[in-house]
């Protein structure tokens, strides 16, 4: 835990010559969708929504990989809502009434709900401040209480014994950690596709033609297998192998048939998946 | 003024003169064995009286009712003068992010971390943890079927704001219980 | 009594009214700027005004000359008012929160408010001014930096406890050691 965010600057970064974008400068996906609609000075409108598209998408599109993954998919929640909204808005009218206009039209509704609660929170806030600032000028009596009564208070009960006490500071400091949800696990170690395809490729060739299950026979974690799989619809996508399969979810056998391999493609293998 | 009255009012004066926190009426009246009714209305003359209503001059200092207790303050415009002397330093301030959060809780309480996270649309963990640090915010309690604590806020913070209770805090748009429906489905997310 | 008089007095009731220690006349007339002879007047006019020697009635407290200045004291015979409420507030025994807070304070010192706060997670500004009361915690410095007071332990715990030093505290899981990390940044803020 290092120095903690909420308290280091009660200033709020304005942006000042053009429009910059970094996350910190913005509490969230709604935070920098009213900054956006204020700098165009647009009230809440769908018109308003439409124009700043663009520059939220835009700015969704400069997050790093860094950033907090329950923060970024806030921001991709909103920014599809924004899209698909934008995108209606493109599209011929007329024919709205299937089911997905009709999710789309609640998405906004939600969308413009939820913007609306975020301004009203957003501008109490200031009362908030400015009445926190004006009590912390103000001036209590305050005063420690005059030894005089203290020592009229009744004598303590102690009870506890050393060990008691050890005990009950272990208790308290204990980690009193608000419970999160661990993310950990999704981060899984990483699995190179490239890898994976070449042990794919050096069995195929020895062998000829393996089923999936064999294919995968030796790997030891999903990710591997995930990895494995993709690398071998790669593969295909360069008809280097074939697949059979004589009935649905049946065994898949998986055959070389690149008539041209070289260790170039293997290198390009996958390259959608770089990040 | 009977002597009664004058002996109630003195008594009251040396309970609020020792006191370091807002005292309510209750405690009070306990404190000066005498009913609430009339414990009330002396801290009312109390407070005229010192604002310079009554017959004597205006004071240095004034009687307040925040965070529904009674307490001595410096007189507002006097404040200046403290505050040169003593030289206080300015407390550290609190983040517009945990501002933001305040104002959520404090309209929805009791309330949810998750239900608030809803709202900012960002996660509010760390900034949860220094209002209650703070003191501004407190544990409520757990709901019985998720086990997701409720939070709501404490006397301080009406003391920081200056307010008497929470029904004080302004009216913000009716839009907001609009906006509220239809989140309860999401509530248990986080 | 002018209209500058009454201005003096004001000033010199707000200084009063926050000091926790005695002021000087010295200082006094600093805080309020003004010559030291009429402050002493001033002095002499409110503490016959508290008395009830003046217009208004006679006041719950009283301003007191003690040997290093002036401060406001609850009217002598009024103390057993005071007595009795603060003997019913403290009870015979310490509440679980006092006791946790107590115990960090125990193994962590000198330790600050703020920093025992954030170990606790709660605001433990009234339980530290418990212990203060009940002397088994006791002021040792200010932070040169921040000016945030830093607490420690008395000999009357050691007693307590049974011990003669606080190094014979039984020692404590390493919790102790991740617990206090990356406490330091943030030791001002209360």
């Amino acid at each position: 835990m290092s120095a903690d965010p909420s308290l280091t600057s009660g200033e709020e970064a304005a942006p000042e010559s053009g429009f910059r974008v970094s996350l910190a400068n913005f509490d969230g996906p709604f935070d920098l969708l009213l900054t956006l609609i204020s700098k165009r000075e647009l009230d809440i409108t769908e018109v308003a929504l439409s124009a700043v598209t663009d520059e939220f998408i835009a700015y969704l599109a400069d997050l790093g990989p860094q950033e907090d993954l329950d923060e970024a998919s806030e921001f991709l929640v909103v920014a599809a809502t924004l899209l698909d909204m934008k995108v209606a808005g493109l599209l011929p009218q007329g024919e709205l009434v299937d089911a997905e206009a009709v999710a789309l039209l609640e998405a906004r509704d939600l969308l413009f709900a939820r913007l609306l609660q975020y301004r009203a929170f957003k501008e109490v806030s200031t009362w908030f401040a400015g009445n926190i600032a004006r009590e912390d000028g103000r001036h209590a009596r305050a005063v420690p209480l005059d030894p005089k009564y203290r020592a009229t208070t009744p004598e303590l009960r102690w009870t506890l014994s050393l060990d008691d006490f050890a005990a009950l500071a272990t208790l308290a400091f204990a980690p009193r950690e608000i419970p999160t949800v661990g993310l950990d696990h999704l981060h899984a170690p990483q699995v190179s596709i490239r890898e994976q395809a070449a042990i794919v490729v050096s069995s195929l060739r020895t062998h000829g033609a393996l089923t999936f299950r064999e294919l995968v026979a030796g790997a030891d974690a999903k990710g591997v297998v995930v990895a494995r799989f993709i690398s071998i619809l790669e593969l295909y996508r360069h008809a280097a192998v074939s697949f059979e399969q004589l009935e649905p979810l049946g065994e898949l056998t998986v055959r070389w048939t690149a008539e041209t391999w070289t260790d170039e493609t293997l290198a390009m293998l996958g390259a959608d998946y770089d990040s | 003024m009977t002597a009664d009255d004058t002996d109630l009012r003195r008594r009251l004066e040396a309970m609020l003169i020792v006191a370091d926190e807002p005292l309510s009426v209750v405690n009070l009246a306990t404190a000066v064995g005498s009913p609430v009714r009339p414990v009330r209305a002396a801290l009312a003359a109390l407070k005229a009286d010192y604002d310079g209503e009554a017959e004597g001059p205006q004071r240095g200092f004034e009687l307040r009712e925040v965070a529904s207790g009674w307490r001595i303050y410096v007189r507002e415009e006097l404040d200046p003068v403290v505050t040169e002397f003593i030289g206080s330093q300015a407390p550290a301030r609190l983040s517009q992010a945990a501002l933001e959060t305040l104002a959520v809780i404090a309209y929805k309480q009791p309330v949810t971390r998750s239900q608030v996270a809803q709202i900012r649309a960002v996660n509010v963990d760390s900034v949860v943890r220094t209002l209650l640090g703070r003191g501004l915010i407190t544990e409520l309690h757990a709901d019985p079927e998720t086990g997701a604590m409720h939070y709501g806020t404490t006397d301080l913070l009406l003391e920081k704001l200056g307010i008497n209770s929470i029904d004080e805090l302004p009216p913000i748009s009716p839009l907001l219980d609009d906006g509220s429906d239809g989140f309860e489905g999401i509530d248990g997310i986080s």
